[in-house]
């Protein structure tokens, strides 16, 4: 890993007593694009606010650039931020609410202007640089904010799901965007999602938060492909991955022999097939409760004979009809095996 | 609606905290004083000649100044009407002040202007020259020489002020927050009472507490209105102390500091309120 | 029935300190009692301008007072508006009144155009009070009738001691350590102090006392009065600078044992019989040819638009005739202007300071009443300013004469009298 | 939106009370004295019509001049440094912290004192002699002369003295204003300030591009009210303490000039033409006030 | 269609002066549930806006079941709604926040904390209900502003973008908890969201908006198969739908011939098959540029020699290499024929 951009060092954090983080290290590097997920009020705001200098630690150490920031007031960390809430200035037009940040910090009003316009346009909000933040629909409101962010070169941006409320096109359009802008500066940035398309396109390494803990840290395809507990695993993923206990279901493939209690196998829709019953071949019967289209993909909510619920995706052409019955066949390269109860994972020895 | 969380700390903590309690510090150092000085004062003994170097405990330490102040200038009976005016008068006061405030947010500009300016107008009005007019129209109404006179000041919110801070803060909230109302088939009362007036608590507060000094200081109206020594109000008492020649200066002290307290508990009162209520940012 | 016949009570609109408001409230007990069924209610002001304030905004509003009491300097300007209720027919008619029991000299000074608005309650004079005990410590003779304006600024000077108690010069410790710790003499810069020696030396206050249009301080007498009490401050410092008046005016002063000499009139009585550290006495005025005083008077008015007049009227003959007046004069607040009781013990009371108190009864036949001009209150006013800055502040005394001259003049020229 | 018609008439009713306070007991008693001013009006007899002879005569009359003046030059200096004051406190006080609120309740104190107590305290204060402020200056002196060797200020005696003490006086009772610019400054959205923090924005400039542009429509408010209010200066400092003095007029304000002449000369047509011209006056003050106001909203576009 | 549960006939809006919804006609049966589509500052809050009543129409009709509600108040059109910005009450609990709407409408006290609570567990915030919104974090907040709306059962729900901050898991949660809710209570539901499985999996019919206008209306199944127009076929579906002028590639299998200009070829990148350009087959040359992997799929972008781009979705297993050279086959039955100066579709005679 490259010299640290920013390192959370056991940083603990509480909102009048209830402490909402817990131990927190993370480091990310110099340049390095870190996508941060969680569930809703897992604590992901909270990292950036503490980042930012915007909450106090109640433990640990913040290092950005290798400085120790934690002592520092927030203007002094070298950070940009978009806020979940956007926090625009109510007064100000979209191009004096872009340009603030240079114009505190004396770049010259035509300068300024000139940098707001351009962070304007990348964010495809150049014509409302006249409006006010109480003229803007909500997508409208949330590009000024990012483009308020974007307009400085600070160490670090924090971004607090800058995207939420873009439609899926200015989503992908903008996540490229981010994407082209974090390579040309070479920034270090951390970007709180709860879009997982986002956080594997984007990022660099995910970071997963659970209740104010980081339950595993890795570039998007450790986190997709070798989740370190059943939480990642079912929380990256739409549908979740499938979680059975280990021998409700006997995959196909060279299993080795596992316990058939204390375990526990995961495996996503995309790894299960659907076979014919009636056609030959492993795999257990199961029965179609119901069937989501989504585009060109389906998915086939199953249940199988112990009752155990199991979701397949499958060509939306080739659905089976809700409450016809299939042969499930599920492959083992892509099954995970975790301890029923610790929930971590267990990598076949 | 923005805003979360509780107050951030732009500067680190206890930085911060330095400068704030620095600056209470100097502010309490600056605004005590008189009153303290008042208190001393009210305690020296009257009647004696005055003290050559500033004395902050008097010597002796006497009570007579308000003993004194009390047959004197009749401050029971006079503070028990001035709390009879202010127990009706404040609450009626922010009553108006408020329903208005809250009607003027929200119809439509060219009414509101017009309110608006009229409330201008009306603050520009001095008091001395309503006097008269207002005589002429309590008496036509057989209200000289009762308290109504006193309590009447609360339809106009006692000052177009407040009317006019009621109507910013109004204003000031956030538009969704009408519209939820809106949607809720709150009717205007209802969005006042249930929503707008719980938002602006701490301006509620601070307005009570202003409206009460204001009603209870009332000086010119009472002098007008009232010839019943049983209605004077403690203003009306308190000037007929201060024709006591200087060396009985601890009496009308005395008065002041019983004029003043009743106003200072609603303040302190209204402060909490201020303090210990969170604000829009849950601070 | 002796009630009151519209059935509420009379209203007499009065002013004055707590003490003096109390002693008017002992009148109204006293007549409750001596006419069961009548009831007055005292409305009280605290000073003058409360009282003009009240009475202006209740006539113009259509529900004044039934009664009020006013000095005669200041009623002027409701006897010329034709507010106030002529009595003559009431006293005509009256029991108990008699024109001849009161000093001719009060009655007159509040008829207008010929008929009697106001009946006085009581005739005082200015008077010299001195503290005795202080006159005694620095054995200097106290002052006795007859003396002169010289007498009385040696005297003055004699007994305006620094701390250590040596003689001192006022003027010469301005701003110093050395501040005289007893001033001689307190005397305030107004119209009303200056004119009983402005007459007394030969001179006039204004062209025609009935119908003024200036003031003549221009005159040689005048202006030598003038002169004098300016110097009283300018050039012998024997009274307290404008800096320790404010500090302490002259009547605590004197109350406090600090001021050897006082001049002002019958009012402060009743506050320096509290007094307890010294004592003291009342001496007449100084003269410089003639003895003259000048006349402190008020009196019960009943305005036009009041509603109860038949039973103001009662109060009114009660608190002027005998008993009325032996009850305020027991106060120490007045000189009654009823003959009788003026020399009577209720007035001339042994026990009580100050001993001297036929003062001021000698002194009126002596007393002259300054014009009762519908403008006076504003006249008085100006000249005050102007007078005060004379002798405080040492203005030029051509100057002074002329700004007076000039300043009041409009004023008598929107003036009415009677 | 504009509401419906049964929102429409229910406001309307809101508004009443404070409509008819507002038109019974101000404009319309106002609009009664106001036509006075064209009447020689002694509250005694029957008003006269007399024209423009009032104003005629206010426009020559002395006393009234150096009224006028005396309280353009106490507008002059304490609206500006009342407002300053009141906004530096409630900026200083609006978050919590040790002494923050005894502070707070220590700021409103002095307004809390009943006018008429508040003028007997300050008279009792600015005792030239005996007072409270002269004795502490006096300390370390000698000669009863300040430690720097100069006379004391003569609060009641000179008349440049005189106003500074009235304009002191009017510096404690700013509980109005600054309570009313706590309130707003607390109700500003927090989330702003966490934004202009990252941006390292100086208090100056939060306070330049945030904070007082926010204000602004309540500091507006508050000047035009504070500039009313000194221009018709409730009377009473000058009246309990001053006395209009020293002499001739050094503290003699608009205000006192009226009360005097209506309720002491009984000139009540020529108060009223005076009032007038004091009405006009903040008219015109308010006016050009709310121009510049609209300047500068206009430029930060609130 | 049964009977109308909500329509809007011509209807016009314009925020001062500026018009932006143009002419809109749409036809809510009672009971469907219609998702609002549309790139931001489309106009979709707005619609909604004029729904609830909170905006005036300068033009046109609204109807809910059947009643012409146009000048009618918002308290009395029977609508609840979830606003973009929430519009939570800053000094109420959250509990008093749900409760809110019911205890205005004199509810006794205990039921509407009773009926409170269970909104609240619906939505997964039973254990806020003491906090205030301050105190919450912004999936929270969504969650608390979705349970103010769900307590009452208006005729019409009106939802704004109503699980934006939520996270993926929560997300698929509640909108099978709003799909349940939709189908338990029979309710009528406009719902705006930029989540296209949202829309998808959600929608009874999905309505297009762009610029002000209603560019389609259609079942999820509609939009996506038959888009009305370029813009539709874009806007829904991500990566967006390849679009070639005519005669850049050749569609395989039984293609009808076509005018080789003014006509656009559209097809999903799901659509594309690639195969080894050693291997034989139809289908055209093409180059890889890059891919991003997105769990078990990956999109290749390419680029054809004319210079076209095109986007294809592989097994993420057997992505090929950027910079490769691939053939690429487009199956005809899967492409979608546009009139290139109109941007509409036009179907194969
Ligand atoms: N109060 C307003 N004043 C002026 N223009 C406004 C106002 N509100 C919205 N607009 C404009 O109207 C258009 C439609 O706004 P609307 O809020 O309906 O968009 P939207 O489709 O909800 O967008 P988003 O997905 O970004 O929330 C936008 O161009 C927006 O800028
Ligand atoms: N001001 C506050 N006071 C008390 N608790 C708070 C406050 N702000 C947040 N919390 C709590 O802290 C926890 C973490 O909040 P945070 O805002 O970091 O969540 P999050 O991960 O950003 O969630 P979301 O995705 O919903 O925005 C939550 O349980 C929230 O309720
Ligand atoms: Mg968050
Ligand atoms: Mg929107």
């Amino acid at each position: 890993m490259s010299a640290a951009g920013l390192a959370l060092a056991g940083v603990s954090a509480a909102y009048r007593g209830t402490e909402v983080l817990h131990d927190v290290d993370l480091d990310v590097a110099r340049g390095e694009l870190l996508v941060v997920l969680g569930p809703s009020g897992a604590g992901k705001s909270t990292v950036l606010r503490v980042v930012a200098g915007l909450e106090p630690v109640t433990a640990g150490r913040v290092l950005i650039a290798g400085r120790d920031v934690t002592a520092l007031r927030p203007g002094r960390r070298d950070v940009s931020m978009v806020f979940q809430s956007y926090a625009l200035f109510p007064h100000l037009t979209v191009a004096e609410n872009i340009a603030f940040g240079l114009e505190v910090r004396d770049v010259p009003r035509t300068a300024a202007r000139e940098r707001a316009r351009a962070a304007a346009e990348t964010v495809g909000c150049a014509e409302l640089l006249g409006r006010r933040p109480g003229q803007l629909s909500g997508g409208e409101r949330q590009r000024v904010a990012l483009a308020r962010a974007l307009v400085r070169e600070p160490a670090v941006f924090l971004l607090d799901e800058p995207l939420s409320n873009l439609d899926q096109a200015l989503r992908v359009e903008m996540r490229t965007e981010l994407r082209a802008l974090h390579d040309r500066l070479g920034a270090t940035m951390v970007h709180v999602t709860h879009d997982q398309t986002e956080a594997l396109v984007l990022a660099d390494r995910i970071a997963v938060l659970r209740d104010g803990r980081v339950e595993q840290v890795g570039t998007p395809d450790e986190i997709w492909r070798r989740p370190a507990s059943v939480f990642v695993a079912r929380f990256v993923g739409s549908p979740a991955m499938n979680l059975l206990p280990a021998g409700a279901l006997t995959p196909a493939g060279d299993a080795p022999p596992l316990p058939a209690t204390g375990r526990q196998l995961g495996f996503r829709p995309e790894a299960v097939t659907l076979t014919d019953p009636a056609s030959d071949g492993d795999g257990g019967p199961a029965v179609t409760d119901r069937v989501e289209v989504v585009g060109e993909d389906a998915y086939a909510y199953l249940t199988l004979p112990g009752g155990h619920p199991v979701v397949a995706r499958v060509p939306a052409a080739r659905r089976p009809a809700p409450g016809s019955a299939v042969r499930v066949t599920v492959r083992w390269s892509d099954v995970h095996v975790f301890d029923a109860a610790s929930g971590q994972r267990v990598d076949p020895a | 609606m923005r805003g979360r969380g509780r107050g951030p700390a732009p500067l680190p903590e206890g930085a911060l905290r330095v400068w704030h309690t620095l600056g209470a510090a100097f502010v309490l150092l600056v605004f005590v004083p008189p009153l303290v000085l008042l208190v001393s004062g009210s305690l020296t003994q009257p009647g004696l000649p005055p003290a050559p170097t500033p004395q902050l405990v008097p010597d002796p330490l006497a009570t007579v100044g308000y003993e004194q102040a009390v047959a004197l200038g009749g401050l029971l009976r006079a503070s028990l009407n001035s709390v009879l005016v202010a127990v009706v008068a404040v609450p009626l006061s922010v009553l108006v002040a408020s329903l208005a405030g809250f009607a003027m947010a929200r119809l439509a500009p060219r009414t509101t202007g017009t309110v608006v300016a009229a409330s201008l107008v009306a603050l520009m009005v001095p008091a001395t020259a309503l006097l008269v007019p207002r005589f002429a129209i309590f008496r036509v109404l057989g209200l000289t020489d009762t308290l109504v006179p006193l309590v009447a000041p609360a339809l106009v919110g006692t000052s177009p002020l407040y009317v006019l801070v009621y109507y910013l803060a109004f204003r000031a909230l956030p538009a969704e927050l009408y519209d939820a109302c809106l949607v809720e088939d709150l009717s205007p009362v209802r969005t006042w009472w249930r929503m707008a007036l719980p938002m602006v608590r701490p301006v509620t507060a601070g307005l009570t507490a202003l409206t009460f000094v204001l009603t209870w200081s009332n000086f010119l109206d009472p002098l007008v209105y009232v010839y019943d020594r049983d209605l004077f109000t403690l203003p009306l008492a308190l000037r007929s102390l201060s024709v006591l020649d200087p060396t009985n200066f601890p009496v009308f002290l005395a008065g002041a500091v019983v004029a003043t307290v009743p106003a200072l508990v609603v303040f302190v009162l209204a402060q909490r309120r201020f303090l210990h209520t969170p604000d829009r940012n849950g601070r | 029935g002796s009630g009151s016949s519209d059935g509420g009570p009379v209203r007499l609109l009065v002013f004055g300190a707590p003490e003096e408001l109390a002693a008017y409230r002992t009148l109204i007990t006293a007549y409750e009692k001596a006419r069961p069924g009548s009831r007055v209610q005292l409305v009280e002001a605290s000073d003058r301008k409360d009282l003009l304030a009240r009475l202006a905004t209740s006539v113009a509003g259509g529900a004044p007072p039934d009664l009020f009491l006013m000095n005669y300097r200041f009623y002027g300007q409701f006897a010329a508006k034709g507010v106030i209720e002529p009595l003559d027919d009431r006293i005509a008619g009256s029991q108990e009144l008699d024109r001849a029991d009161y000093y001719p000299v009060a009655m007159d000074a509040f008829t207008w155009n010929g008929k009697q608005l106001c009946l006085p309650q009581n005739v005082s004079s200015l008077a010299v009070y001195y503290n005795r005990t202080l006159f005694a410590k620095y054995g200097v003779p106290e002052p006795k009738a007859g003396w002169t304006w010289n007498d009385m600024v040696q005297t003055a000077t004699m007994m305006t001691r620094a701390a250590n108690g040596a003689v001192i010069k006022g003027t010469e410790s301005e701003g110093a350590a050395l501040r005289p710790v007893v001033h001689g003499l307190g005397v305030e810069p107004s119209i009303i102090r200056l004119a009983p020696f402005v007459w007394s030396a030969g001179g006039e206050i204004v062209d025609d006392p009935a119908k003024p249009t200036r003031l003549t301080l221009d005159g040689p007498a005048a202006r030598e009065a003038l002169k004098n009490l300016v110097d009283l401050r300018q050039a012998y410092g024997v009274t307290p600078t404008d800096e320790e008046v404010e500090a302490e005016d002259d009547e605590s002063r004197f109350a406090n044992g600090r001021l050897a000499m006082l001049m002002t009139s019958r009012r402060a009585t009743t506050n320096f019989r509290t007094v307890t550290g010294f004592e003291w006495d009342v001496a007449p005025l100084p003269v410089y040819r003639q003895p003259v005083g000048v006349l402190h008077s008020d009196a019960y008015c009943m305005p036009t638009g009041a509603k109860n007049k038949a039973a103001a009227w009662r109060f009114l003959e009660f608190a002027i005739a005998e008993e009325g007046q032996r009850i305020i004069a027991a106060t120490g607040r007045t000189v009654p202007s009823h003959v009788e009781v003026a020399n009577s013990t209720a007035f001339l009371d042994p026990t009580q300071p100050p001993r001297n108190a036929k003062v001021f009864l000698d002194a009126i036949p002596t007393v002259r009443a300054l014009p009762t001009v519908s403008t006076w209150p504003e006249i008085e006013d100006v000249s005050y300013g102007i007078l005060e800055n004379a002798m405080f502040r040492g203005d030029r005394l051509d100057d002074v004469i002329r700004q007076l001259d000039t300043e009041t003049r409009p004023i008598f020229a929107r003036g009415e009298q009677g | 939106m504009t509401p419906d018609t049964r929102s429409r008439r229910q406001l309307r009713l809101m508004l009443a009370p404070y409509l008819v306070g507002l038109v019974g007991l101000v404009l319309l008693p106002a609009a009664v004295t106001l036509v006075l001013a064209f009447t020689e009006y002694d509250l005694l007899r029957a008003p006269r019509f007399v024209g423009w002879d009032n104003v005629t005569e206010l426009v020559g009359d002395p006393v009234f001049r150096v009224s006028l003046l005396n309280s353009l030059v106490f507008a002059l200096v304490a609206v500006p440094l009342r407002l300053l004051l009141a906004l530096g406190l409630a900026l200083l006080l609006h978050r919590r912290g040790p002494a923050v609120g005894s502070a707070r309740t220590a700021a409103v104190l002095p307004t809390a004192v009943p006018e008429i107590a508040y003028g007997l305290l300050w008279l009792w204060l600015l005792n030239p002699l005996y007072g409270p402020i002269n004795q502490v200056l006096r300390l370390g002196g000698e000669n009863g002369l300040t430690v720097l060797g100069r006379t004391p200020p003569q609060w009641l005696t000179d008349p440049t003295d005189a106003r500074a003490a009235i304009i002191l006086m009017s510096l404690f009772t700013i509980g109005e204003t600054f309570v009313v610019l706590l309130a707003a400054r607390r109700a500003l959205p927090a989330d702003v300030y966490e934004m202009a923090a990252i941006e390292d924005a100086t208090g100056w400039d939060v306070f330049r591009r945030i904070t007082l542009p926010l204000m602004t429509p309540v500091l507006a408010l508050l000047l035009i009210r504070d500039a009313i209010g000194s221009l018709q200066f409730s009377f009473v400092p000058a009246f309990v303490v001053t006395d209009g003095g020293p002499p001739p007029y050094a503290t003699t304000y608009l205000s006192l000039f009226v009360y005097r002449n209506a309720f002491e000369y009984l000139r009540y047509g020529y108060a009223s033409a005076a009032t007038l011209v004091m009405i006009l006056l903040t008219v015109a003050a308010v006016v050009l006030q709310w121009r510049l106001i609209r300047r500068y909203r206009g430029f930060y576009g609130v």
